[in-house]
């Protein structure tokens, strides 16, 4: 808040911008150089870009708690409030230092530079060619924001049958050390960015790295009471499709942020770029994904649509700065025809995943860094894009199944079958979602 | 007297009031039900798969009345709710032991009218 | 995301600004002049306010759903998710360059610059007096966030009653054509820039164009069944008020970005300026509403009181630039009676309007626009602003009535009435938007 | 919107952020210096955060009709919506220049500048050592939006019982005349800023300020009916834990633009620290409320969970940009503890707050202020702080308790019995917020 | 055997719950309904026009008790429920045929009570 | 002619359902109800304080059938919502003097069944 600004020496920088005169008298104002201001405009754009990946938060927490059954709804809310938390504090405290080591220690695969953050340049300032781009603080907060997105995957597709203090041991684990881990290799510079992998904003390493977890989650759980019997497929259906549309829509808006930033500075050709091929891609997303279900279920899947989305989304991530906006066009239809088909497809292969996260983030996840060999020029190859796929996908759905595994084994990680039929907001929590209303919890 | 309990489409709903208002019938109680009959039910979709919905969504209503009322409001049902399709709906007719009117502890016939 | 941000090098350029010593080494550094970083933060406000109003998408969506019955919400949800995709889409395909030809072919009337985008200035930078204001990507993404508003507030008039594929044709075509052909009349310097109308930020070019075909569609389409019996009028409550009010917060916000990025730069007195007129005839439309609304039906009608926000949004969008504080308010107090007395009104004349966009963006899209010829100035004239609302009014009704008709004549518009009772939820989509919530469907 | 851009003259100016070379030959480009960008990046930040703080009234609007009952959600909505209008509509009238008087005339105790706004500085601008930090425009927007957030803190904590015409006038006067006062006194340059009292966003000029008269009125209006029967507590369950978890995810949100805007400018390293420091502390909170609330009530409460991120915000909020970031860690756990013990013990003493707006605005609101002077540093008095909360906590309560107090004893502050029963949604205005859903209305 | 059935005002219900405790009547069921009875309805308004709304919020309750305990239990309900204002309630009395606890198969006049 | 209420345990409805076509009755109507029983309820805890829900959600049925499908009606719903645990629930037999058929106006025994 204003605390001691001095209106009286005040009126001597005179905005010029538009071709007024410009009198700059105080010594203090005419030292600001070009390059400095364009610090500032960087790192407030990355500012805005955290925040924005930050409400993505709320976007996944909507988006999970509409596509399954009110009598869960509390369990969800609090995960999704639960890992933002848990996410931001171990990120602060292991997470930044092994995905951003500086120096590795085993080969170009492992690095840890230590716990807690702080130990940034003196003047807290990063620069590239001499220009401000960001400070350490922002880059740290920024980066813990999308940290904690990774476990936000899992909390879907687990859903309505996970028990609460595994589900957050769990994450909690994946969150501090497998993600940044995995990240090292590519953002923190080591051997697959070496090799020449890309992967802009993180189709794989955040999407797909989430979504192995989740595969990984959903076969160790099994399917939920009553969605697959005798053979026959029981849709179970969200309970809010304004919430999940409410979900969707933050999570679009999150995206112009989780792209829009991982330009890392606010270089405006890149940036608004950025924008373009993330709009366009979501915006074609929903349409592949909106034909197909028409033609395939013969009315039209608002869920379908809205997954579509996000599938346009995750596609694009990978390459949103190297591919044309007719490359979007096409990666967004295609990851639209794709999370159609893998989510009729998981169901017909009894993987039961109430909010469709692995169609969304691993199917869509591939397909965008795969995308990139194709669509993002001859600097990229197709097949240093599928190592790196292949190699994130061995090592990160081995870890989710150790994890999920070994607590399985020990305090175990499914609800009791009574619980799970009177709702996890009862069991877990002792409370009601929707106090008051009449809700048939026959389901 | 008689309690008369009926399940009819939800959108009959107005329909029947008028036609039990236009007999002098005024009083009558109204609850959501789901029901499953003649009607088959039907598909919705979601998410690829198809879910046979064979709970219909109806209206319950209930209307006490005495014995001489009877036929006209089981008319007046009939003429609000019938459309002639499946579905339409069913009358059930109770007999009624007593009634009594909370506010001044009247019982019988005349608590169950005015 | 972090790529290779070499620390090492990082340390060069200093922040001044409070002050400190400044050594800018680097000789890259020192050539980024302020113009450079100018443009910098100009394209960053650009795309903050690009964000903000592909925010309002997800505001009218939640007010149109919440105004409208529960048996329609996930029609309602479906719509809003498929225009925004539709906008942007064919806003790249032929509406940009509709909608700025930059050459007309008809005489300041008509002019098209071909399909698809990406022809822009080799450097993709769109400068004014030789400092940079946005990019060629800003400005188109910008745009095409505005484009799709249009197809939106028909979507809530003909709600709870029109045919999904039908609307999604009127709305292409709306969208694809009328909408940027008719703001090229405008905003690409046609005839009417060229006669001195003004509309800042589009109560005529964008409301007022997307009243005029909800009125049309209302029109044609006939009220809602049970809406009008017997020449009483029935109120048909919606069902969610906590979506109406999250809607038309989201839609205020989003405002701040429609307005306030309609300066077309960051300049700092401008845009804080066209904040402040923004935010308080939204103010002021709440408080005539709400007065007006408690005198007339007694009681304070929240509905009533949200309309009155977007009222004094819409009435300050043709000249929040050019009005002074007091002007705003009197605006936005007057917006706020109107669309009272509107809404009213247009159910006496049975035009049965869900959620009142008709009153919100046509009756007060027009005051908005005469505002600026009473209050704007001497530059301002009231009757080339008469001009323009009669002119955008003739042509935008005529249009949307011969293309609502002419799809009424062919693949018709209105649900049968069974699905209509039943709700559209079911009989478009098959699917419920609350499942498990008993909710009365009698009505 | 885009008017009148000449493309022709559009290419003199080339980014050179990252090294491409520089080509400057317009004049005015080159005039515009370093300090001009400056300004305006830093004007565009403040913008920003002017709307992140308006989002906040809706994260209040949602969070406290989520957490009351369905028969008062229309109420709750519309006192908010009302509210933002009074806030921004009175503080342009009377309290931007209550608590921005320039020059006081008692003592350093009161001071207005008259009524009205737009006597800024010739140009409008405010700098600081000669670099511009904002518009006078967007210092005006910034701090309207704080103004209303006192007020939004008493809604709720006096939900279901308060007569709205009552609850109307009290918010005026306190918004108006009491809130702006007493800020004069440190952000004005008051006695208490003279004295090195340090508050940085507010954890007592706004957030305790909006407490104490929360506590005022709860003590005035007594305890919903129901609540406190025999001697025993009987909670009194919110109807919507989505609303209550959108409401504080949108709170957390406008919470970076609360705090990292309340550093009045865009400086890099400062606004970063401030993000980290305020969403660190909002983790801590999670997890301190989380693991405190599990432990006493032994199943983990999400509402105590969410009330624990708003805990540790609050508690923040004075020292955000002058603590450590594990200073911020312990300011937000304990936070968070304590809004767990207070929110109990508030029950305890028969004091019923629906939301816990005094727990987490009131004690979290002085914890925060405290703790400026135990961890803050050197420079930072803890006696110097207690004297700042003990005036506040005076003045403020006794100024709230006057009002009440006034209004009680004339036109009364509390509904009729038969209104509460059947909710102040049909009592004060005729309507339902969810109209065909079925809910029990017996509690 | 008798089953009650009675329609009160929702926020009269915990009273009469307690007043049936008093009586030492445990058991009963709960439902929500919509009644049109002697009470007239009130009125809603939205976007300024007047709704008249003559379904009004009820609370159904349903009591399956023994013959001996018949009259204290329309006692208690008449007790919880009065205010003595129209829109009180009614009582209404069924004969029951039968009853059968789930659980153990029990029949009868035991079924019904402990 | 018998109207047959049960109340039952929501999540035991499906099984309910299943054992009765096995009996061939198809038509049921379904309601939500809240409950008071020889289960004695159990403990929500919201911000720090105890709540203690004695009213439980139930699943209502009604079934109307002819006299000769009453007992098999009463075992198949016995069968299905049956675990053993309290709360299982009640069976209530009523008479059914009438039942009337909405679409084709016919009565009686014919009504109720095809
Ligand atoms: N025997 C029955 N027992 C209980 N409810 C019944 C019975 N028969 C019909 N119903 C109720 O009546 C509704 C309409 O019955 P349905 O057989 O579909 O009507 P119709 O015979 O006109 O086609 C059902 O959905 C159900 O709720
Ligand atoms: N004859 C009836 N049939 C069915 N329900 C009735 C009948 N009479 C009353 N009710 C129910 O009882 C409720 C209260 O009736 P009302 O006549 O308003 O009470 P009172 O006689 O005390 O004023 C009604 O809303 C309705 O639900
Ligand atoms: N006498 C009764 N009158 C009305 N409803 C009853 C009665 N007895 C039981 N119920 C209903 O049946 C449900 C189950 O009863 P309960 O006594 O818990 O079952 P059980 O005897 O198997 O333990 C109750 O929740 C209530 O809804």
């Amino acid at each position: 808040m204003r605390k001691s600004v001095t209106l009286t020496v005040a009126f001597l920088c005179i905005l010029a911008v538009f071709g007024l005169p410009v009198v700059s008298l105080a010594d203090e104002a005419a030292a600001v150089t070009g390059a400095d201001a364009t610090f500032v405009a960087n790192n407030t754009w990355m500012l805005v870009a955290t925040f924005l990946v930050f409400l993505m938060h709320l976007g996944f927490a909507s988006l999970e708690a509409g596509m399954t059954r009110a009598k869960n709804t509390v369990n969800i809310l609090f995960k999704n409030t639960a890992i933002i938390s848990i996410g931001i504090l171990t990120y602060a405290l292991v997470g930044f230092n092994l995905m951003y080591p500086c120096e590795f220690s085993l080969g170009q695969w492992f690095g840890f530079a230590g716990f807690g953050i702080g130990a940034g340049p003196e003047d807290m300032i990063i620069a590239e060619d001499g220009v401000g781009v960001y400070t350490y603080w922002t880059d740290f907060i920024f980066q813990a924001m999308f940290a904690a997105t990774a476990a936000t995957i899992v909390s879907g597709a687990v859903a309505e049958r996970i028990k609460l203090h595994s589900f957050l041991l769990v994450t909690t684990l994946y969150v501090a050390f497998v993600y940044p881990w995995l990240g090292s290799w590519q953002w923190g510079e080591g051997w697959l960015d070496q090799m020449g992998f890309y992967d802009f904003a993180g189709s794989t390493l955040v999407h797909s790295v989430g979504g192995w977890a989740a595969l990984a989650g959903v076969i160790l759980l099994g399917p939920r009471l009553g969605k697959y019997v005798n053979g026959s497929i029981k849709p179970i259906m969200g309970h809010s499709m304004p919430l999940a549309t409410i979900g969707v829509f933050l999570l679009w808006l999150g995206w112009f942020g989780f792209n829009g930033g991982s330009v890392l500075s606010a270089d405006p050709v890149e940036v608004s770029f950025v924008f373009v091929t993330t709009a366009i891609a979501a915006a074609s997303g929903v349409l592949g994904a909106m034909v197909l279900s028409w033609f395939i279920q013969k009315k039209p899947d608002l869920t379908m649509a809205l997954n579509g989305a996000l599938a346009g989304l995750v596609g694009i991530t990978a390459g949103a700065d190297v591919v044309s906006v007719t490359s979007a066009v096409i990666i967004g239809v295609i990851a639209g025809f794709l999370v159609v088909v893998s989510v009729i497809g998981l169901d017909r292969a009894k993987l039961d995943d109430p909010v469709g996260a692995i169609s969304v983030h691993l199917t869509c996840g591939i397909w965008g860094t795969l995308a990139v060999g194709i669509f993002g020029g001859e600097e990229f190859s197709f097949i240093t894009q599928l190592i790196g796929v292949v190699a994130y996908g061995v090592v990160a759905f081995v870890a989710a199944l150790a994890i999920f595994g070994l607590v399985k084994a020990t305090i175990g990680i499914r609800v009791s079958e009574e619980e799970e039929l009177s709702g996890l907001d009862l069991g877990e929590h002792g409370m009601e979602a929707y106090s008051g209303f009449e809700i048939y919890t026959t389901q | 007297m008689k309690l008369i309990v009926a399940y009819i489409q939800p959108e009959r709903l107005n329909a029947v009031k008028q036609a039990l208002y236009e007999k002098e019938i005024f009083r009558l109680s109204v609850m959501n039900a789901l029901g499953c009959g003649q009607q088959k039910g039907y598909h919705e979709s979601y998410r690829g798969s198809d879910i046979e919905v064979n709970l219909l969504k109806k209206v319950r209503l209930e209307v006490a009345i005495n014995e001489e009322y009877l036929e006209s409001t089981i008319d007046a049902i009939i003429q609000g709710a019938r459309t002639g399709k499946i579905g339409d709906g069913k009358i059930f007719v109770l007999d009624l032991a007593d009634c009594v009117r909370i506010r001044t502890g009247e019982k019988g016939k005349e608590a169950i009218g005015g």
